[in-house]
């Protein structure tokens, strides 16, 4: 379960988040907001990549600007921009470098990354150039390269922004089917159909938190 | 930023964007290591990776740009320093060594088709040692004589290559990762 | 064009024309190297030392000026010093101290903008061989907008690198900085294609 | 008016245009299709930045593989990532860039700009750094630094794919004012209400062409 106490930060003198309290136990919740509404701020506090300047975060009790790097593995993060999260030159090289701290054997690494590509649509893909791949099938590797760490808790920031309909729909179908509890930030409305809560955020503040019906009917009218 | 004919803008884009990379390279601050007033950078590997991943004439003409407009006082090298008088300090021989050596690093890749590590590592300690040509015998004019400049150079050799391995690792990774992109980059 | 090493002012060093004094730095880095008599080397120092003063450079500025120099001379010092003996030594350490701290001088009272286009001007009875001064300032600025953009990519990979508890590991930063970093001139080298760069007047 | 005969491309081995044959003289005109289907390849055909290996483009009877420059004076250009189509420090130098050789005084283009970024809702922003504009004030950017040359023609490849709502309604909304033909590649189909004509790639090849309603039904069963 992700809380947060009490969250705020700012960037020198300005207040990006202010007083987000919120105990967040379902397993499908969204942000949604306008642009520098500080949805990403609020996501990247979930596995310490930024650290509140005021309250705490707590993922199963633990808080993330203490315990950066146990937090990071209960927490799998996927960014907008697959290039900036894909470190090596093929597939299967990408994904066996998360399991490089594993104590695996190189031969298990390989074997393991090969299946974990193979359940989410990639499988013949492992020997192929990373960067060739389409941007579709990039952003499914960066998924793959934080499923085989099991996290616990998955937090998306935008992940389909290049993704054509069929690439969308089957990157939230392969959500869908994931044990994990899924936190996604997003414009996408459409993708957040089966979604148990969206929060909307306003200038860093919750202004609706509810089931995706009413949240995004509150989130059309901000917009105005 | 002279000829227009031999300046498209797809050359123009790259040239500004690895000047822009080693200008980032410097926001790891220098160590003042010995004391003759070099410091051991980063930035040196800058000229050495952009010539290795686009060639001697595009590498060397990111490297000069990058010196041009450091010259003209943008705060671009390690530490935010920059003006003109770096390159009148003991360190001076060594940023015109950068020119020597992003063109050196630049003509070995082209030469030896084939972008392996071996073939990286050779371009980079070139590439490295041309720096040193330039930069040891610079430094020598402040310290009186060639000899005590050489051996006060030797602290950066240690830096240098790790610096110079790190580098090749890391280009022929990108060119396993982007394959044919100095396809057309002949030099 | 902002940052840099300017400080602003309205002294007559700051007011004077930026192509005039570069000209008079290289002409003094030059009469420097010929003078060997430790007194004429210590009046110049005492010449550009009334320049800083007139220029009203910061005590700060001054300080971090003055620490670099100490440390500078103090090593010259000692190794000219064991190898030529100390009348030589001096002689050396007096001539790195003026050319130095001239070059300091300018960039602290010139503007970035002054220098451009005192290069540009300068560059300009070039221009029936092709070259193109007016390019100058507009390289500076996209160098400029170019560093802006690495940097954003830089922290964005920076993330994505510890997200993965890779935040140390150098190949995890370096490797997809630069595949951003190409992949940012290719559409860099396509947007100017468009703003018409490789267009004649 | 835009025409395409016959037009094919290849990379290397690998066809991802063929056979296109168009005549497009309507005001707003979209192409849809899978991700690789060969939108941004076709729509990079007509200012000349790729040129196709088969058949030929013309806009307004000049073709862009010959008469590159002559083309791009008629066609602008604005692309999915801001970032990378900004190329100046400021708001202000950024659009004044774009008019270096059109024979004004540097004061007269610095006005120019000002006024550009004023119709356009960046009213007092000439001095702003750009880095430091949201995602929507830099795609705004990125349109007034095409609309000062004044086209005749304007392609966006995924103009949108960073924005919120109310960015994405106002681009939107901007975009219909424009007298400038529109050519739009994208995703987001709910860009495209009032559009004329929407042609859906498949494959490198037209397999739809037809107002938004039925065009868009056979996209969407394609993506299945
Ligand atoms: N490193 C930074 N330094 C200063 N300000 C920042 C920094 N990062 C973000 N901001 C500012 O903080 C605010 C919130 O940014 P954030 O990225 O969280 O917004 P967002 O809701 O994710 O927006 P978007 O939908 O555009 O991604 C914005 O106003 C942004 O300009
Ligand atoms: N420079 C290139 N070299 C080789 N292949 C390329 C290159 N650029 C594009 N391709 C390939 O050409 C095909 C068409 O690419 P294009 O970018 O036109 O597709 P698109 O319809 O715009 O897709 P998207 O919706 O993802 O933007 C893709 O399969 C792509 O991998
Ligand atoms: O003044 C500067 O910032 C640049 C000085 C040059 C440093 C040289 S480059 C080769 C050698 N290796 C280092 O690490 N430092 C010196
Ligand atoms: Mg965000
Ligand atoms: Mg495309």
């Amino acid at each position: 379960m992700i809380e947060f106490e009490g969250v705020g930060h700012r960037y020198g003198d300005r207040v990006v988040l202010s007083g987000v309290d919120l105990r967040v136990p379902e397993r499908r919740v969204a942000f949604v907001g306008s642009n520098g509404s500080g949805k990403s701020t609020l996501a990247r506090t979930v596995n310490g990549l930024i650290r509140p300047t005021a309250g705490r975060v707590l993922v199963d009790g633990l808080d993330p600007a203490r315990d950066g790097r146990a937090v990071r593995r209960r927490v799998g993060f996927v960014f907008a921009n697959p290039d900036s999260q894909i470190v090596m030159p093929t597939a299967g090289e990408d994904v066996a470098f998360s399991l490089r701290r594993s104590g695996m054997s190189k031969r298990e690494r390989t074997e393991r990354s090969i299946e974990v590509l193979a359940e989410h649509g990639l499988g013949g893909y492992a020997d192929h150039p990373a960067h060739l791949l389409s941007d579709g099938q990039k952003q499914l590797l960066a998924l793959c390269s934080m499923l085989v760490l099991e996290p616990a808790v998955l937090v998306c920031d935008e992940p389909t922004t290049l993704l054509d309909l069929r690439n969308k729909r089957r990157f939230v179908e392969l959500l869908h089917t994931l044990d994990q509890q899924v936190v996604m930030v997003t414009h996408d409305l459409d993708l957040l159909t089966g979604f148990d809560r969206v929060i909307v955020l306003d200038a860093g503040r919750v202004v609706a938190d509810d089931a995706p019906g009413p949240a995004l009917r509150r989130y059309r009218e901000l917009a105005g | 930023m002279s000829d227009s004919r031999s300046l498209s803008p797809a050359d123009l884009a790259t040239t500004v964007v690895f000047a822009a990379f080693i200008a980032v390279l410097g926001l790891f601050p220098g160590i003042n290591a010995g004391s003759s007033g070099v410091p051991i950078v980063l930035q040196n590997v800058g000229p050495i990776l952009a010539a290795c991943l686009l060639g001697a004439r595009r590498g060397t003409a990111a490297t000069a740009l990058f010196l041009a407009l450091t010259a003209m006082g943008l705060p671009l090298l390690s530490g935010g320093r920059g003006g003109i008088a770096p390159f009148f300090g003991p360190g001076g021989g060594f940023l015109l060594g950068w020119l020597l050596s992003a063109l050196v690093a630049g003509l070995v890749v082209a030469r030896l088709k084939r972008r392996s590590l071996p073939v990286l590592l050779l371009a980079g300690v070139a590439g490295a040692a041309a720096d040193y040509l330039v930069g040891v015998p610079f430094l020598g004019l402040y310290t009186g004589d060639l000899w005590s400049a050489a051996v006060q150079s030797l602290v950066y050799v240690p830096g240098d290559a790790v610096k110079v391995a790190g580098a090749a690792v890391v280009a022929a990774t990108v060119h396993r990762a982007l394959p044919n992109r100095l396809a057309g980059a002949a030099t | 064009m902002t940052g840099g090493w300017y400080e602003p002012g309205t002294s007559p060093l700051h007011r004077a024309p930026a192509g005039a004094k570069l000209l008079a730095l290289l002409a003094l880095a030059a009469t420097v190297l010929t003078l060997h008599s430790p007194l004429l080397l210590g009046g110049v120092c005492a010449v550009i030392a009334l320049g800083y003063a007139s220029a009203r450079v910061t005590p700060r500025r001054c300080l971090r000026l003055a620490v670099t120099l100490t440390l500078l001379v103090a090593f010259v010092f000692t190794i000219q010093g064991l190898l030529l003996g100390p009348a030589a030594a001096l002689t050396i350490c007096l001539r790195l101290v003026a050319a130095f701290s001239a070059a300091e001088l300018f960039t602290v009272t010139t503007r970035v903008d002054a220098v451009v286009s005192a290069v540009e001007n300068a560059m300009r009875p070039l221009r029936r061989f092709g070259v193109r001064p007016d390019r100058v300032g507009l390289t500076v600025g996209l160098t400029l907008q170019a560093i802006a953009a690495l940097s954003s990519i830089a922290a964005e990979v920076r993330q994505a690198a510890i997200a993965r508890n890779a935040g140390f590991s150098v190949k995890a930063l370096v490797v997809p900085f630069l595949i951003r970093t190409l992949r940012h001139s290719d559409e860099l080298g396509q947007a100017l294609t468009v703003r018409g760069v490789d267009d004649r007047p």
